[in-house]
Order: structure tokens, then sequence, then C-alpha cells
């Protein structure tokens, strides 16, 4: 059937002083009506900004200076403000992917779903009200009543995207542009909103531009996809035939850079612990006037772990189930109300701040988000020989040493003196790693170090931390919510669920046969679940 | 409900803090040379030493400090301000006498300056860089940089003596007796300038925070959310952005209304207005220490409820707050 | 640096930056232009500006040259402005960044003590220090000082609130870095950046403070500052309106310069708010 | 009234003034009754009972609600009021007054010798300052019969002198009011004043205005004229010239407004700007000497500091054309005490001054400066800062660095007359028509520790003491003027204090006003015959 929506040829001009003099080069695609097309590519590949282009809503500064934007025969580029604005939110709608902050926090759910009624339709209010629960009801929002009154801090992540859904596809509009709606949920949630987004595309034929990053997602819901890079369009068609045999060198790059989820056959694990935890639990009791009405909540109940020498301990969960408190607790950066954690036979939980302080070189922690964890205006070099100068090294000597932990870590040594918003994200995960790595730690705490990072850069830290491992002896607890990188990482895996530990062993068995009902869905809501595993024993060679 | 514990555990916090305050000045106006009777016999032009002796027993001023302070303490306790030197009553029906012209002069500056704030603010955040928003940024920081009491003078120059619009000065016009809604006119009239005076500084400050929080909340997401369901610009700024730029604007009276009761001491001087400000500088020039802590314990209060007015509007702007995260 | 770089882009800050090297050029050649005390009697009162060769701006009403007056007083007002605002924002800064940092009780002590200062008047506690302590040139501005650190706190707090969990600093207690110098090394730096750009509004608020204070003759009398100029020609005001209007105008140009410049940093600092 | 009356009536008062020669000559206009007249009420005070507090301040509301015994006639002669004549004995010790008859307080209640006894023993002796010290020697005051009251004194009281100290310390207050009824101080009537005067107190509006109207059954026949008198608080001087301009206020009296407004105003034709009606409130503007600086100590420093002072070029150029050169503590419009010769004057001569100070041995040092003082100024008086600032300039002249210290009312009386804490010090000496009430009190030793405007210089001279005493209580007119001759004499020599201006208080009017200035003490007289021409 002829396609509903066609870019032909659309270049997008950015303002000057940018790292690349255009957006979008020369892109061509088409969408046909009841289909699913996903366009996939890392970040400032261009993908957000053609559907911002679609819409005609660029951010200041930045223009559409060639191309043709057909939507039902119409160029969209040529239309005047008010046309344009009738065909936004009817014709073509979109969903975004921040849904905590998508949707304005001083009104209700229900008051912002039936604007688009009055936006676009002559309805009364009574008709805008029932239109908005029956559209409640078709996202399957839990208590759609309730939700119609609730302001959008009162539902969950999972609950607002609903909310969005509905909002979008309030007046059935022929086109729908979803920009990466699943990347900030988890996982079981994330598998929920695209069973919808796909019900409902099917019911109603719509034709949905879907925008992510995560090859799993293209496997789970594409009919047809689109690869981008550096503004153009590298290679498109059928999902089976792209993912199958990728023609173009970079998309190849970047579905090998995707970790498979059967994990590699288990090393030998040297039987003598390093780091035990026993029973260790934190509370946070936050508001309440004098003990009444206090909300407490338990962060980690009663965990118990062990760290063989050597290994690397992988603790999974969804945010809020208490792996980042737990990371925390190891380092004493939060104190755990009990238990004991057991460092080479010392209990860091007993330890005062004093003696912690000196003891602490024996544990060090690498953070997830690369622009926030070092400090912008310290030099790289400086941040690194930071720790070794508090214990006791002489300044020049600590910077030598800085020096060649640079190298240790793949980095140009010359490159100490350069301050840190001069690095990538990979290059300022790397240093943070060398920060850690300049006390010669025991253990390596790694709290999620590569889920900000694009997949292709993700698999090149990946593989630096396994050498580091092999050559260095280290022992890691690994803290991630992404399954495949647990996979292709841990030893050991420890699966986490509000505050308790529901399921732990060597992660070829908690992975092959998840014995616990909450393992099992999360590892059956993983997106394109059987994509990696073809190719897992291909990649076991690279890493 | 909700907002009146929220608004309860104010008061509570801010009682520590008035009882730090009435202590610290207290303490800091006996060092000051020369005490109230120095003063009264200042204005009397004379008066020899048993007199003075006999009126600082009358004042209670032959006591030490401490036992003074104890005597002001346990008399506030029982909410009695004390007695005022300067007027020979007590210090509260001197403070009811002059609340009006005041609370009158405060709440006119303070509705202008945040009407007229977040008017010129919005109109500047919309045209950004362009003619209307270097106007109006220009023009808020010429009234900010301009020092009140002299625009006061100015004003009265232009528009009492040669243009004899206005009256000069004074909160009404006694030597004709108003009543009624004449009277409230004639007060009105005489509130026109001071108003614009104290406003119009403010006014400035207002506008700035309103095109700074204007332009922020154009930045948020769900500005663009609302674009992409095809609203035009003034229905996004009207529906949307509008409310949530406004808490930085609420959040600020409740800061400002301490500051604008210290303003006020020049403006009312300037315009001859009967209000709490000018009473404050009299009685610290009379030394009348009784007078000084009524009107900081007065004045105190009225910010503490300035304050519990903007939690109220705060908790029915936006709805997070009485969720009480 | 491209910070120079985005504060030239905006037209408003480089006026700013001119008007306040013309107000520091002023300051610095007052010895030069008028080497004579201020002070001096140098003729007749109250002569009317350019009519007399020898007085281009005039003499007030104590017979003492009005365009000295302006000179020196430039040197004296940015001298009190610069000094309150040093005071005001290194206690504002001590005071915020404790708070901030530690939290718990020492922050809800020290807001108890900052809401006292925010309650009470600032100008009425400025009367009470001035008659309190003398209204010589250091007592004032020390007084201006100490009357308007608050705000500075609050801001430093806010900063330091959302610094203090950053994981740069985390990894800085997992360093075993003291209390201290994670303060003074690590939160600090990026602290001050906003700070510095208030202490533009801090000074402008200072020199308006002591031209009050001299409007109501609480300043220093033996010091030519622009607040003395205005309150001198209060009492003239009538006729001479120049006496008063000419330091206004001196006060309103650098109130003006210094606020200019501060936003010009501030919007330099975080561009996205200035370039929708 | 809206605006375009105001104006048209403004235009029309100012060319009827203008077509008439000034007023004082044509008296057969007949009075208007009737209308409001406004003052000016720049320094709000804690009372207005005058009979408790000597001060213009209280005189100019109080002064037209309470009547005294004697007040000044337009030539400065006592004249009766609620006495109609008096006598005294011819040792001095007993002064008889006949009061008038017929005559009620505002309450209804008759004025009786009752009342003048009660005043004279509980408010003139004990409370009202300067009376305190002028009753001193009062023992009682007798009522043989509700008209008649003796007062007698242990010492000799010359009848001239009390004569002249009546007008300002004689006001009587209703004892039916104050007898028996606590502290008189916290009296509310102190607040709400009582009296026989032509105008009834109406209300008090702290901070905004006090309102008194016309007492029907005042025993003046046919007074006063006006129907109510309308005193508007307002502090700040420029402010009140506008509001005189705007027609707000009518009258602002000893020297309400600043030194260029009434230049001013003086050249309206809307306003009579004149010292006319103020010579019973002369002041001289002094320098006080701290002797317990070595340096003040000497009497060529003293006197280098006074010829270092060009006080001609002073007063021309700053002060107008109101204020001329003081001769010595007694002012030249004292008719009766004035001497004719005033001793040694110190003219302006820098030369003189140095030489005077090299020879005291204070030889100019680092940067010229032979030595610095504090001068601390009274913080009232636009005169006294511009003259503080003068004196800056012209001693830095001669080698002396002087530091202004600016303090407010209750601070000044402090450092200055209690704690002795400045060098030198300048501000007014108020002369109430006779030596003996406030002039001889800043030169005579053994003044207690902190009262105000009195000898605190840490100086005594014997030879000065016995004259003042000699005086206070000669009774012969002729011998006592000739006494405070010496008294003056003896002043310029030793130069404790130096009085090298001398002012008169200036009064601003509206040209409507009819019988207005024609007492020597008028701002605070009774009005009882002002009118407003239409």
């Amino acid at each position: 059937m002829s396609p509903i929506l066609v870019l032909d040829d659309v270049s997008v001009k950015l303002p000057a002083g940018g790292d690349r003099s255009h957006a979008m080069a020369h892109v061509s695609l088409a969408l046909a009506a009841n289909e699913i097309l996903c366009v996939v590519g890392e970040s400032g590949s261009g993908k957000s900004m053609t559907a911002n282009a679609i819409m005609r809503l660029l951010p200041g500064g930045v223009t559409i200076d060639g191309g043709r934007i057909l939507f039902e025969g119409r160029d969209l580029c040529a239309l005047g403000e008010a046309e344009m604005r009738r065909v936004r939110g009817a014709g073509i709608a979109m969903i975004f992917q921040e849904p905590m902050t998508a949707l304005n926090p001083l009104r209700s759910i229900g008051d912002q779903i039936g604007e688009m009624f009055e936006l676009h339709t002559e309805l009364s209010a009574a008709e805008i009200k029932a239109r908005t629960l029956a559209l409640l009801e078709e996202v399957r929002i839990p208590d759609p009543a309730l939700a119609f009154k609730a302001y959008p801090h009162e539902l969950s992540g999972g609950q607002r995207q609903r909310a969005m859904i509905a909002m979008a596809l309030a007046l059935d509009p022929k086109v729908l542009i979803a920009d990466e709606p699943t990347t900030a949920l988890d996982v079981t949630t994330q598998a929920q909103i695209l069973k919808l987004i796909r019900d409902l595309q099917r019911r109603k034929g719509t034709a949905v531009l879907f925008i992510t990053h995560d090859f799993g997602v293209v496997a789970e819901i594409a009919d047809r996809v689109a690869v981008m890079s550096k503004g153009q369009v590298v290679e498109a068609g059928e999902t089976a035939a792209v993912l199958g045999n990728p023609q173009h060198a970079y998309t190849r790059q970047l579905i090998a850079a995707v970790p498979p989820l059967n994990a590699p056959p288990g090393r030998t694990l040297s039987t003598e612990p390093i780091l035990t935890m026993e029973h260790v639990s934190k509370t946070y009791r936050t508001g309440g006037f004098l003990g009444r009405g206090q909300r407490v909540t338990h962060a980690v109940k009663d965990v118990s772990l062990v760290l063989p020498k050597g290994a690397t301990l992988g603790i999974v969960g969804e945010s809020g189930s208490g792996k980042s408190t737990l990371a925390r607790c190891l380092v004493r950066l939060i104190d755990p109300e009990s238990g004991e954690i057991r460092l080479n036979g010392i209990d860091l939980a007993s330890l005062s701040r004093e003696e912690m302080r000196s003891a602490t070189r024996h544990i060090q922690m690498v953070f997830q988000d690369p622009f926030a964890s070092l400090n912008p205006r310290r030099k790289a070099g400086e941040a690194v020989a930071q720790g070794l100068i508090v214990h006791g090294m002489a300044r020049p000597q600590a910077l030598i040493r800085a020096k060649e932990l640079f190298g240790l870590v793949g980095l140009d040594p010359a490159a100490t003196e350069r301050y840190p918003h001069e690095f990538s994200g990979g290059q300022r995960q790397r240093i943070g790693l060398a920060r850690a790595l300049a006390l010669e730690p025991a253990v390596l705490v790694a709290d999620e170090p590569v889920s900000a990072l694009d997949v292709s850069v993700q698999a090149q830290v990946l593989k630096l931390l396994g050498d580091l491992r092999e050559r260095l002896g280290l022992s890691i607890v690994f803290i991630t919510h992404d399954l495949r990188v647990a996979a292709q990482v841990c030893d050991l895996v420890a699966v986490m669920k509000s505050g308790e530990v529901v399921e732990s062993g060597p992660i070829g068995t908690v992975f092959g046969q998840p014995q616990h009902a909450y393992t099992q869905a999360l590892l059956a809501s993983i997106p394109g679940r059987e994509f990696g595993a073809k190719q897992g024993l291909a990649q076991k060679a690279v890493l | 409900m909700r907002v009146l514990t929220l608004a309860g555990r104010r008061l509570a916090a801010s009682i520590p803090t008035l009882i730090l305050i009435l202590i610290g000045v207290f303490l800091l106006l006996q060092l000051a040379p020369g005490d109230t009777v120095d003063a009264l016999m200042a204005q009397m032009g004379g008066g020899d030493a048993a007199t003075a002796r006999q009126l600082r027993e009358f004042y209670g001023l032959d006591l030490s400090v401490w036992a003074q302070l104890g005597n002001y303490l346990w008399r506030l306790v029982r909410l009695d301000l004390g007695f005022s030197a300067i007027y020979g009553k007590p210090v509260a029906t001197v403070i009811a006498e002059r609340l009006p012209a005041t609370i009158l002069l405060m709440t006119a500056s303070l509705s202008f300056a945040f009407f007229f704030g977040l008017i010129l603010g919005v109109v500047a955040a919309r045209g950004v860089n362009k003619w209307p928003d270097t106007l109006i940024s220009t023009l808020g920081l010429m009234f900010y940089a301009m020092p009140t009491f002299w625009f006061g003078l100015m004003a009265i120059v232009v528009f009492s003596i040669y243009l004899q619009w206005l009256p000069a000065g004074g909160f009404e016009d006694i030597t004709v007796s108003y009543t009624g809604l004449r009277r409230t006119f004639d007060i009105a009239l005489h509130l026109v300038l001071p108003t614009l005076t104290l406003g119009l500084f403010y006014m400035a400050i207002y506008l700035r925070i309103m095109r700074g929080s204007m332009l922020e909340v154009l930045n948020l997401d769900f500005v663009r959310t609302a674009r992409s369901k095809g609203m035009d610009e003034t229905r996004v700024v009207v529906r949307h952005v509008l409310r949530n730029a406004l808490l930085p604007m609420v959040t600020l009276i409740g800061l400002q209304a301490g500051t604008m009761l210290g303003g006020s001491v020049v403006v009312e001087s300037v315009f001859s207005l009967p209000g709490l400000g000018r009473l404050a500088y009299e009685s610290v020039i009379q030394r009348d220490l009784n007078t000084l802590l009524g009107i900081i314990f007065v004045s105190a209060l009225l910010v503490i409820a300035v304050n519990f007015i903007v939690d109220l509007l705060y908790a029915r702007l936006d709805p997070r707050i009485t969720a009480g995260n | 640096m491209d910070l120079l770089k985005l504060y030239f882009r905006s037209p408003a800050a480089v006026i700013g930056l001119l008007l306040l090297i013309l107000i520091l050029a002023m300051a610095a050649s007052a010895d030069l232009l008028y080497p004579r005390d201020p002070l001096a009697l140098a003729g007749r009162p109250l002569i009317w500006p350019f009519s007399n060769p020898r007085f281009l701006l005039g003499t007030d009403n104590s017979g003492r040259d009005i365009a000295a007056q302006i000179f020196h007083g430039a040197r004296i007002s940015l001298l009190i402005g610069g000094v309150a605002t040093v005071i005001s924002v290194m206690i504002g800064i001590t005071i915020g960044a404790l708070a901030g940092y530690y939290g718990s009780w020492v922050d809800t002590a020290l807001m108890r003590v900052t809401e006292a200062f925010q309650t009470l008047p600032n100008f009425l506690l400025l009367l009470v220090l001035v008659a309190v302590f003398g209204s010589t040139i250091t007592t004032v501005t020390v007084a201006i000082g100490i009357v308007s650190w608050p705000a500075s706190a609050r801001l430093t707090r806010a900063e330091f609130l959302s610094l203090r969990n950053r994981e740069f600093v985390q990894a800085g207690r997992t360093l075993g870095l003291k209390d201290a110098r994670l303060i003074f090394g690590e939160i600090l730096p990026n602290a001050l950046p906003p700070v510095i750009v208030y202490a533009s509004v801090v000074m402008a608020i200072a020199i308006l403070l002591e031209s009050a204070l001299a409007f109501l003759k609480l300043s220093d009398p033996n010091v030519a500052s622009w607040g003395n100029l205005i309150g001198a020609g209060r009492d003239v005001l009538r006729v001479q309106w120049y006496v008063s209007a000419i330091p206004g105008i001196a006060i309103l140009i650098t109130v003006l310069a210094v606020s200019l410049v501060g936003q010009g940093l501030n919007d330099a600092l975080n561009p996205r708010l200035k370039s929708r | 009234m809206d605006m375009t009356r105001r104006a048209a009536l403004m235009t029309s008062a100012a060319i009827a003034s203008s077509v008439l020669f000034p007023m004082r000559s044509f008296g057969q206009e007949t009075p208007r009754k009737g209308g409001v007249f406004t003052v000016h009420y720049g320094a709000e005070q804690r009372q207005l009972n005058p009979s408790l507090q000597a001060s213009t301040g209280v005189y100019i509301i109080g002064g037209k609600i309470q009547e005294q015994l004697v007040d000044l006639d337009a030539k400065g002669q006592p004249v009766g009021v609620l006495a109609e004549s008096w006598e005294a004995a011819p040792d001095g010790r007993t002064i008889t007054f006949k009061l008038r008859p017929g005559v009620t307080w505002h309450d209804g209640k008759p004025f009786t010798s009752a009342d003048v006894q009660y005043t004279a023993m509980e408010m003139w002796k004990k409370i009202l300052n300067y009376g305190s010290t002028l009753q001193l020697f009062l023992t009682a005051v007798d009522t043989p019969d509700p008209l008649t009251a003796v007062f007698r004194y242990e010492r000799p009281m010359p009848l001239n002198l009390l004569l002249r100290a009546l007008p300002d310390l004689g006001y009587v207050s209703p004892r039916h009011l104050y007898e028996g009824k606590g502290d008189i101080r916290q009296n509310p009537v102190n607040l709400a004043p009582v009296g026989t005067g032509p105008f009834k107190f109406v209300q008090y509006e702290r901070g905004q205005h006090v309102i008194a109207e016309r007492n029907p059954n005042y025993w003046r026949a046919n007074a006063p004229y006006l129907d109510r008198i309308v005193w508007r608080v307002v502090t700040d001087r420029a402010a009140a010239a506008a509001q005189m301009e705007a027609g707000q206020i009518h009258y602002s009296g000893f020297s309400g407004l600043t030194i260029s407004d009434s230049a001013r105003l003086g050249k309206d034709p809307r306003f009579i700007v004149s010292t006319k009606g103020n010579e019973g409130n002369a002041r001289t503007n002094t320098i006080e000497f701290n002797f317990r600086r070595k340096e003040l100590a000497d009497i060529r420093v003293r006197r280098a500091i006074a010829h270092a002072l060009d006080i001609p070029f002073f007063i021309e150029n700053f002060l107008g054309d109101f204020a001329k050169r003081g001769t010595g503590p007694i002012p030249s419009v004292s008719a009766d005490f004035y001497p004719a010769d005033n001793g040694p004057q110190y003219p302006f001569d820098k030369k003189l001054a140095a030489k005077l100070l090299d020879e005291a041995g204070f030889k100019p040092g680092a940067g010229g400066t032979r030595f610095s003082l504090r001068l601390l100024p009274a913080p009232w008086g636009e005169d006294v800062s511009l003259f503080a600032t003068f004196i800056q300039q012209s001693l830095a002249d001669v080698g002396i660095k002087i530091d202004i210290v600016r303090t407010d009312g209750g601070g000044y009386l402090k450092q200055v007359y209690d704690d002795h804490a400045f060098d030198l010090a300048t501000g007014w000496h108020q002369y109430r028509n006779d030596p003996a009430v406030s002039t001889t009190v800043w030169y005579r030793s053994g003044q207690p520790k902190g009262a105000p405007w009195t000898n605190q210089w840490d100086w005594t001279d014997p030879t000065i003491d016995k004259i003042i005493d000699d005086a206070a209580t000669e009774v012969d007119a002729a011998k006592r003027k000739a006494l405070y001759g010496d008294f003056v004499r003896r002043a310029n020599t030793e130069l404790p204090i130096w009085t090298p201006i001398e002012q008169i208080f200036l009064t601003a009017i509206t040209a409507k006003a009819r019988n207005h200035s024609n007492t020597p003490r008028w701002g605070s007289s009774s009005w009882h015959d002002l009118w407003l021409a239409e």
C-alpha cells in the first residue's frame, strides 16, 4: 500500500559551532500504514532530529534546508504554521522518552488528555471525559477513574507512559512517532509497554515510527528497520534481513557489540572468599512528625552474599530493588543498620569513620554517569592521582603513576593535563576506572559502569574490564539492570527485588534454569531474547 | 488538613527565630550611647539631673540589663508589649494606630510589583533578545538601580508641585473630613506616589525572576509535549508555562516581605506616612526599646503571616507539595 | 576561554562592562584630576553646573566642588560596595557551605539564624547597628555586610545541597578525602560561580543602602561618598536639585553597570537559558 | 477641593497680595470669621502640656489650648493674660497676682487661684525644665481668695526676671484633672490638653495630625476668628515645603524649612518669610571647648580657633540674611540685657591664628597637621551641620585636623554632657528673654554631671560664678543689667564657649494670614487674633 509518510532527501542544518554541519543529510525514508518502522542508531546519529523535523518542532537555530516530508501526499515543510498545528496531534502524534518530565506536573492526567479533544474537536466536556476514560481503559491503566483525577507525580513511570500513549492515540492519528519511549523504563515495564504499542498499532492500523538505540527492541517489534549514523541512513530493510545479515560495516559492528543473553562457560573460581556480606540491611525513615506518620522504606533487607577471590559477582534487579544502596554500603558511603561486611577478614561495617578512611583503599568504586563522576574543575590526571596523594604518596610521583594508569586503561598518557569536558563518555569511564585502580584495591565495586554509554562504546569498556580482571586478578562486584551485560561479565549473579536477594548462584544456572518466578519474569521480558542467542557462541572469542 | 499542619510547622519553626531576633536586638541597643531619657531631654531642650533620675526610675532603666531583659520576656509571654516611652501609651495601641498605613502601603506596592513584574516578565520572555526584551530589561534595571528616596522626592516635585495632580504627602487630607467611599478614594490618591516609589524597585526584581523562570520552563519536556499536541504558542504559555513559572515568584514574596518594611522607612519619611517604618526609625533615634521590639515582633508576625499565605498559595499551585514528598 | 566569547555576545553585558570601566577610571584618576581634598571649601556654595568654568558640575551647599566629590566618591562608593559585598559573601558562603554540606541539625540551626536575619527588616537592623556603633565608614561598611549575607547563604546552601551527593564527591569520599578537603577542594570551586554572579546583586544593594543611610544623615561625614552628597543635596532639593541629582545619576550608572555585568556573567555561565 | 479650583485659588491669591502693599499697614480690613489653619508640625513630642515641658515643639500646640499668667505684647513688654495685675513687695520675696475673673476651663469648670497654686508647686517647681531652677527658692503659693495668688520666695526674686520668664514658664493646668490622679507625667490629659485658651483640643492621630477647634466661651470677646487649627506631622523638611506650595500647609515656624526652601518661598508672593515674631526665641550657634584636652585648655589655642573662622563669609554664603555676627552669650535682640561693650571679639585673621598656635607650642607636623580634634555637631538644625563642615574646612587650613562624629539626639547628649567624650562640640544655645533662665548655666561651675546645655567643659571661674550668683538675686533692674554686662565681657575674655553667630527662628506663612507674627514669641502664643483672608 502507498506509504503514508515519506521523507524525500531531507537535510537539516545545525547552527554554526556544532560538531558537524548537518544533523540530517539527504535522509530518505518511507513509512506505510499498519507498519512499525524502527529507526536505530547511537546517540548523535540524528534519529531524534528526524522525529522533530517531521513534527517541525526543531530547536532554535536548527532549520530544514532540503528535501520534502510528504504526509498523505502533502509536503509538511510547505505548510503554514496554522495548518501544521492541525496536523500535529490529529494527523501525526508523538510520545517521548522521559515519562517523569513529559507531562505537566501541575495538571491532572485527565485534563491533559482531554486537552487533545478540546484542541481538535468540538466535543462537549462530558463527551471529552467519557472519551478520555475510554482511552485510559484502552491503554489498560489500573483504575482509570482514579488515574483521571491523579497528577503525574502520583503515577509510576509505566503508568505515565501509558497515559502518554492514550494522549497520543486520542484522535486516532494516522502516524505515531515514538522517540525511545521505553528507554527510561524497567525491563518488565518496558515489555508491557512494547506489547501495548504493538496491540494498539495492529488494532488501529496506525503507522508507527519507533526510534531506539536498543537492537533488542528492534528485534522484538520492528517490521522494517533503518540504521542511521552521523545523520545518514546507512541501511534499511526488513528486520529479519537487516539483523540476519547486515550489509553495511557500521550495522555489522553495531550488532556485534550487542552482548548475547546466554552466558559463556563458567570460569573456575577460587574457593577462598575475599568479600562476604552477612545479614546486611538498611532502612530509610522519611517525613513524619515526632515519630508519628513516618514512612519507612526497607532499602536492603537481610542480604548475605559471598564474593570469591578473583571472581565477578553480578547484582541485578530493577530500579528501586536496592542494588545501588547495597553497593554504597560496601564502600560505606551509606552506613548499614546491621550486618557485617568482611573484606580480607576486617568487618568494614563496624569501623569508625577514621578507620574506614584508611581501609577504603582496599575497596574502590566506579560510578554510572560519566559526566558527573569527574570534578569538572580538576585536571583528569589530578583526579586519578588524588587518591595516592591522600594516602601519602608525593605529588610528582603520584602524577607519574597517573600517567601509567592512563596507559593501563587505554588512554593517551599525555591526556592527564586535559579537563574532563574535553573527553567523550567512554574515555571518562576509563578515567574513573584508572582512579579506582590507583590505590590497587582488592575489590572493585562497579555501579552500572556502562549503562550510560552507547552500545559500541559499552562493548569496548567491558572488554577493558575483562582484560584488567585477568591481568590484575581483580575481584569485582558488578551492579547492572541489563541482564545481557551481566551474562557476559559476571561469574556469579544475585537477583534482587525490593531489597531482598530472591535468587543467586553461578550465572549459567541462574540464567539457564531460573528457579524464582521473578527471575523468570525478568528474563522473559528482555526484548529480542532470541536475537542475541544465535550469535552467542560466535562472540565468545571477542570478549 | 494537610496544608494547616504544614503551616503549623512553619509557625512553630519561626517562634525560636523570633525569640532569637528580639533578644539579639535588645542586647544590641543596650550598647547604643544614651538612653531614652537622654533622647527625651534632647527633645525637651533641657532638664536637670533630678528629672533625669526620676524618669530613669520610671522607665525601669536603672535595673541591670538582664533584669530588664527578663521583665521584657516575661511580659512578652503574656503578649504585653510594654509601654512606649515616646508616646506615653502602651506599645500595642501605638502600633495598632500605625499598622493600617504600613499594611496598605506594603500590600499596594507588593501587588503592584508582583502584577506588573509578572506581565512584563512574560512579555520579555516571549520576545527574548528582541527589542521588547531589551527595552523591558533595561527599564527594569533603571528602576532597580535608582535610589528609592531620590525617585520619591523627584516624583513629589513633578507630580504634586509642578503638575499638582497628586498630594505631596500624608495619609489623607484632614482639613476636610471625608467619609466612606470619598475617604478611601482620598487615601488611595495619597498612596499612589509612595506605592510607585516602593513598588518599582521590587517590580524590577520580580520582572527579572519571571523572565528567567519563563525561559527555564519553556525548555522543559512537557512544553515540547504540549506543542506536539498541536497547540499554538499563546495557549502553550497560558495553559502550561505560566503556572509552572509562577512557583519561584511566589516563594520570592515570602523572602521579600521582611525587606519591604525596611524599604518603607525611607518612603514613609519622604511622604510623611504614619507607618511602622518611620516609627521604627524614630524609636531607634529615641532609644525607645519597647516600641522598637514591639515593631520587630509585629513585623516578624507579618512576615510569618505572609509566608503562611505563600505556603497556602504554593500548595494550591503545586499538588506535589500537599502529597508531602 | 569560551566564557568570554559567550559574555561578549550580549550587547547589554558589553555596555555594563564599559560603564564599569568608566567608573573604575573615575575612581583611579580622582587624585590626578582633583588633588585637593574633595571636602575642602572650594568656592561659593550652590553654584549651578556649567555656569562657572572652575566648577564644571558646580558646588554643593557646603561650597565643595561637586565634580571632585563625584570622582573621589566613585572610589569610596566602590570601596564600600566592594568590601561590604566581600564581607556578606564570605559570611554567606561559610554558613551556606556548612548548612548545605552537613545537613541535619547543623542545617536547621543555621537556617533558623538566616531566617531570623531575613524576617528582621534589614534596613532596620542597619539603623540599629549604626546607632550603636556610630557612623564611621568602617562601621557603616561592616554593618551593610552583616545585614546582607542571608541571600548568598541561601544560594550557597542550595548549590551545596545539589553538589553534595554528586558522584565526583562520593568518589572523593571513597578515596579517603577528609570533609574539609571535600568542601574546599571539590564542592566549593563548583558552587562558587553562581555565588560570584550574585555578588553583583549584593554590591548593587550595598551601594543603595549606603545612599539611603546618608539620606537619613547617618553615614560618615568625613568621607566624600555619593550618599553624603545626596544627603546634603536633600536640603536644597527644590531649587538646586542638581546637588542630589548628579550623585543620584552616578549611583544609578554604577548599580546599572554592576547589575549588567552580573547578568552578562550569569547568562554566559548557563548559555542554554539565554539562546532559546 | 479638585485641582482646577485649587489652581484658580492660587493665582487669585497671588494677584491679590502683590497688588496690596505688605499686610502690616492696612489694619482697617475687617477680620473674617472661620476657616481652617494648617500648621507644619516637624517633631512629634511625647506630650503636649506646656506647664510640664518648656520647648517650642510643645508651645506650637499647647500654647493655643492652655494660657499662661503673663505674655509679651507687640513691643516685648509683659502683658497680663490669666493675671490682670501684679505687684512685688519691696524685699522681692513676695509677688502677688490678681487673676482675671470669669475665665472657665474647656470642660466648663471655673479657673481659680487654686489651679495656679497646684501648677506652680507641683509642675513648675518639680517637673518643668528650666522652671525647676527658676522656682528653686519658691516656698509656697497662697490663695487668699479665688482670684488672688501670692508667690512667697526664700530669696528675693527680681520682678522683671519672673515677668520675662513666665511667658515661657508660666502656663497653668487644670488642678481638678491632675490632683490625685496618679503620676502627673503619665496623666492622659497631657496628650489631650484641657486649658482656658482660644482653641479646644479635638483629636491627636499619632504620626498624622492634631486638631483643635474654636473655644465657644473663650474669655476674650468674639475671639478666636479661626474655626479650627490642624497640625500636620511632616518630618521631611523638603516634603513640608512641597506641601506648603501645594497649599496643604499654611504655616511652618521655628525654621521648620530648609534654608534654600525658605529663601525660595520668600521670593514667592503667596508666602511671607521673615524672622518677625520670633524675637523671643533668639539662639546663638556655639563652639564648646573641652578643657580636658590640654591643647584646648590653653587660651591661645581657643583664641586661635576663633580667629581661624571667617564668620562673615560663612553667614553671607551659607545662612543667608536671617543670621548675623554674634558678639557674646546674650543676643542683641535682648533689649533689656544686651551690653554696650561686649568685651574682646575675634575677627577672622588666619596669620594671627597660626602665630597663636605656634606660641602655644603646637608646630605643624607631618602633612602640616599640628593636632587633631573630634568635633561633635548637634544632630538638629541644618545650620549646625553646615557650620561643622565649615569649621572642619577652616581649621584644616591652620593645621588642625577635624574628625566630625555624627550622633543622634540621645547619643549627642550622653557623649557631650555626660561622658564628656568630645573635644569640640557645636550646637545651639537658646536665649529665653533673661540670662538667668537658660544662659548663665552654660558658664556657672558646679553643674551636675549629665545635665544637658550646662557647663560640662571642666572649666571653673570663680569670678564669673560670683557675677552670676549676684545677678540672679539682684532686685534693682539697672544693677542687674550692669552685672550681666560684666558676665558677657568675662565670658568673651575667658572664651570657654565661643558664640560667633546669632540667629532668630524663621517663620514661613501664607500671605492670606492676618494678625500674625505680632508678638516676640508669636509661634508659641495663643493666636486668638489670627484670621485668614479669603
